[in-house]
């Protein structure tokens, strides 16, 4: 009689907790494939009915219409700064903040903190109108300086590198000290370069969050060589009625995506480890 | 390079708390020192006050003719090997070397030469280019130590450096340090609440406990002759027993104490006209027993555990009356739990402590 | 002569990054404070001019034209039961995502977590015309339950509970396992009580973000009385000119903002303990 | 209710590695057996498949007549101690140990008792309401070795336990533990890379090498006739030391060996005729040396290290060819480094080992 061993490994080998996470992701895809699908059919043939979509023939007509407009590349460029400039800003003014909250005592630490890590409460709907308000006081409107500004100060950014800069050992900056180091060397040499993984996770989210942004830019930007991306391409939409251009809305979607997309999968690895807890060993 | 280094009436208080209480202490340029005590005595902080990590309340402390402890760690000429060596996680050995170095700006070269003879007395030259994710605790301690050496301190100072280390790498580690004592001369101060360690390492032990340091002396002074019951219990493997006084003779060599229930113990201890016999315990050491035929003088002893270390055996019993006596035997020894067996006790060996646990030991040497 | 001594605490006490700390709180204050004091003015006050704010009279008018809608309430609870459902339903979701990537193995188990992360590019933007229609064909326009549903797949939730589950060691299953306890009882009773930090953390965010959501209640929800606090009140808007209102207009604003102010306070502990690092000691 | 533990033919594959190699093992019901090797060798991983935590790739574990790998972890009626103690965070002292009654539908009123009892024992009856956080290190590991007792296996499991406590606690919960196998006659297994617990704690040690079993002995059969020069220097602290042999010649009462360049060593060992001479060495351990007059016979030790333990000394040296020797004197020793001293061997102490590192040792018994 031949018995079967027991295995451990069975047990975690759970496939109903498969289907859990294969229905999130399926949640999450289908859209994405629906948008990719009617991108990429003719306009007048989704009128007749969008089950069009599963069936031949597929054309790249609304995305050369995009292009067409030539004020497609200057909205991008417009974007890429905001991004880019918003991402570097972040970066900056959460690691110097989270570094002062996890290692220096000054007065009022306490209340700061709780005060900073209060803006993840408050909406942008709520403030809108008086950043705005304030923005045309300073004549910051359709400047990127005015775009990128309202989100310098990230709660999240700052609450991440706090975590981090506490998770690193003490007796690093005290081995540094002896090593001489000046403040600012500790800060710039020996700890910074520990929060990479936080650095690139933070670094991600803020890029995608600038370049996906609607709110702000759409009430800032009013000039149509500030536009970002997004307001960009859906000021266009007034061109065709919501009915008549699902496709060509579509291909607008996707092309004003693709950044980010190429970003994420670029930075993907990264996100990975952070994940994986790989913070200081 | 090295230095003496002087600590004048230390003391460290939080807010009410007193730390450390009027701590003295001369270091000879040199010498190895072992500050040895359990968790709480303080002895971490003293050693992180002569960094420059922990602030100073009261007293001075000098390395050499300087006094330093005005001036930030950096720039005590001190190098410190932490419990957990603290290495810089995102450089290579060679960068966590030579970044103490290009801080002061040492020249290019000279970093190579001090980072290379560094790496090669300690053995660690393949490992130059590793970052320490890469490297296992050993070669962690080593490259923490390297980067202390290259730095030619006056003092070393090392903070519990081989608590993290397993049994067998830190018996080889200890050695290790004690070889590099020999070849650099350094001043050393050792940081450790583990009594074999200090035993053997250090030149002078001080022995350090309720924020005051209760004994200063070479091992064999701070094993043979303990000043107080607290440095008998805490130094030596195992521990002294202590066997309650209920009667004491004096005897034309000394003293013969009656154990209580158990029997009579001689020894070749003087006492004081006043001494405090309340509370009063003889010390004895598992070494300073022998297992002897029963028709021997001795205490009966009833074995409850027996513990071979291979090259001898450790008796775990209790006398009579419930009082626990550890006894020595060979490491052939045929003892086994349950026994009853004769103790013998070297009457120039054991310890005697007043009820105030001050000790007073045999005049003459073993 | 009397040196002073050396004391290291003076390199932690440093004041150059109070500033920096004050300046983002400030940042991030300002505009609340502008809004707050908006709401206190009489219209026609700041009609004259902004600069009013700072000045005597205030009053509660806004506060009360707003709750003279009998619909307020309605849109209230419409908020509440989307909030808190998708709070739930995030939660949930979010640990058994993050249980199953973090410790069991399933195929195409990493394809799967790149796949979900994939999520966090994804712009609402991109998929919300998809997501219309896909709605459309399931009626689930004007449903508390197509309110929900949209973002209980959380990207980031299944982000912070993957890493949170990692950082349990093994052993604390082992242990359990050697204790007789099912696979059921492992992750309800053991595991999950130790991501409690991570749990609020994510329910926190995910509250405000449910509660401050505003394109897609405002693309699903077409009748009024579905309508979430965000929603409808932005909706009264049409019977004020802007430039007529800007005291009714910061009123909303606060009105719509005080809920997760106070969800926010109420858990502010158990943000700041999730950012010690307050995970499994 | 303890049980014995039958081994056999188990064998593991992680893909074309090999982590355990047909191992065969039969544990007597309330015996105490360390799994004793290097880090790597398997001991762990065969602790995990007796609890049910790794799989087997062939083979099969008996526990008292029924074979168990067959069942989950939960049923096999073993209760196992990590070296991370692994309670759970969340739950009280009381909640840890009751968690495992529970899952098996205990009565409420047994398992109050089952938890009172063993925390009486352990001496956290005044911890119970604390969470492992509240604990110190060798509370923590009390309430882990509390957990198992509730639960009166079949037999307990130990994965390097005490590998987390400093010294002073290790040597304590060492003698406990002893005690506790006394009290409860439990069949126990214990792993370690610790030699020194291995010898203390067990009735058997098993020695584990390269995937294999290498040895499988009692405390004093491992110490004194090591099968291998693999197990020779494994056991014992300090290590054996292993001099080159030169040349041997036969006597009457066993073989005389010639140590490279530094002198004779007489054994009464006698070697058998097809013996590999090549890179042949003779293992002497510290305590069966002793210091001698200049004028006796013997082998001169040039000391680099002097370690003193208090009860001991150990001398560190090297003989005229390089070759490093470990040498014994009392703890009173007045030997320092620098010196060169006569050493002598006993001739009934010493070992010989083979090119292929096997073990021939004297016949008589010292």
């Amino acid at each position: 009689m031949k018995t079967m061993n027991y295995s451990p490994e069975h047990l975690t080998s759970n496939r109903h907790l498969f289907w859990i996470a294969a229905v999130l992701g399926v949640i999450m895809m289908a859209p994405v494939a629906w948008i990719i699908g009617l991108s990429l059919k003719d306009n007048a043939e989704l009128l007749k009915g969008t089950e069009a979509v599963f069936a031949m023939p597929y054309t790249l007509v609304n995305y050369a219409n995009i292009l067409e407009s030539s004020s497609v590349f200057g909205w991008f460029i417009n974007s890429m700064i905001v991004a880019i400039g918003q991402t570097i800003g972040v970066l900056l003014l959460s690691s110097l903040a989270g570094y002062a909250f996890a290692r220096l005592e000054f007065p009022f630490r306490k209340t700061l903190f709780i005060i900073v890590l209060f803006g993840l409460a408050v909406p942008e709907q709520a403030v809108i109108i008086a950043r705005h308000q304030m923005f045309n006081w300073f004549d910051l409107h359709n400047t990127h300086i005015g775009l990128i500004l309202p989100n310098l100060s990230s709660a999240f950014g700052v609450f991440l590198m706090t975590q981090f800069f506490r998770a690193i050992p003490k007796e690093i900056d005290e081995a540094a000290m002896l090593d001489n180091a000046s403040t600012f060397r500790i800060f710039w040499k020996v700890l910074l370069p520990l929060t990479l993984p936080a650095q690139a996770t933070l670094g991600i989210f803020t890029f995608l969050q600038a370049w996906n942004d609607y709110w702000w830019p759409l009430i800032s930007a009013t000039k149509a060589d500030m536009y970002t991306l997004t307001i960009g391409i859906a000021s266009s939409q007034t061109n065709f009625a919501q009915s008549e251009g699902l496709g060509f809305l579509g291909a607008q979607a996707v092309f004003a995506s693709l950044p980010v997309v190429i970003v994420y999968i670029f930075f993907q690895r990264h996100i990975v480890t952070a994940v994986s807890g790989g913070a200081v060993k | 390079m090295s230095a003496s280094i002087s600590i004048k009436n230390i003391t460290k208080r939080y807010d009410s708390v007193t730390v450390l209480d009027d701590i003295n202490l001369h270091i000879e340029d040199g010498e190895f020192v072992v500050f040895l005590g359990p968790s709480g005595c303080g002895k971490s902080t003293l050693l992180r006050m002569i960094a420059g990590l922990e602030s100073i309340t009261e007293g001075s402390i000098e390395i050499g003719d300087k006094r330093i402890d005005t001036l930030p760690s950096g720039q005590r000429g001190v190098a410190m090997v932490f419990q957990s060596y603290a290495l810089y996680p995102h450089m290579t050995t060679r960068q966590n070397m030579s970044f103490g170095l290009e801080n002061v700006n040492v020249a290019q070269d000279e970093i190579d030469r001090r980072v290379n003879d560094a790496a090669k007395i300690l053995e660690i030259d393949h490992l130059l280019d590793r970052k320490p994710g890469r490297l296992s605790g050993g070669q962690r301690q080593r490259v923490a130590i390297g980067r202390a050496i290259v730095k030619e301190p006056k003092a070393f100072l090392f903070d519990e450096p081989l608590s993290n280390l397993d049994a067998a790498l830190r018996g080889r580690t200890r050695l290790e340090l004690a070889q590099l004592h020999q070849r650099l001369g350094s001043t050393m101060i050792f940081v450790t609440h583990d009594q074999v360690e200090a035993m053997t390492l250090a030149d002078r032990i001080v022995i350090m406990h309720k924020q005051k340091i209760e004994q200063i002396g070479t091992p064999m002074e701070i094993y043979q002759h303990p000043v107080s019951r607290f440095v008998a219990e805490f130094v030596g493997s195992p521990p002294m027993s202590m066997l309650p006084i209920n009667h004491i003779e004096n005897t034309v060599d000394g003293v013969t104490v009656e154990v209580s229930g158990a029997g009579k113990v001689v020894t070749a201890i003087t006492l004081p006209q006043d001494f405090n016999a309340k509370d009063a315990v003889i010390g004895i050491r598992a070494e300073d027993t022998a297992i002897v035929s029963p028709q021997e003088e001795g205490l009966d002893l009833t074995i409850k555990v027996v513990e071979r270390l291979g090259d001898r055996t450790l008796l775990y019993g209790t006398l009579v009356d419930g009082t626990e006596l550890i006894a020595e035997d060979t490491g052939r020894s045929k003892v086994k739990a349950g026994e009853t067996v004769r103790v013998s006790i070297s009457p120039h060996a054991a310890h005697i402590f007043d009820g105030n646990g001050l000790a007073h030991h045999s005049q003459r040497e073993v």
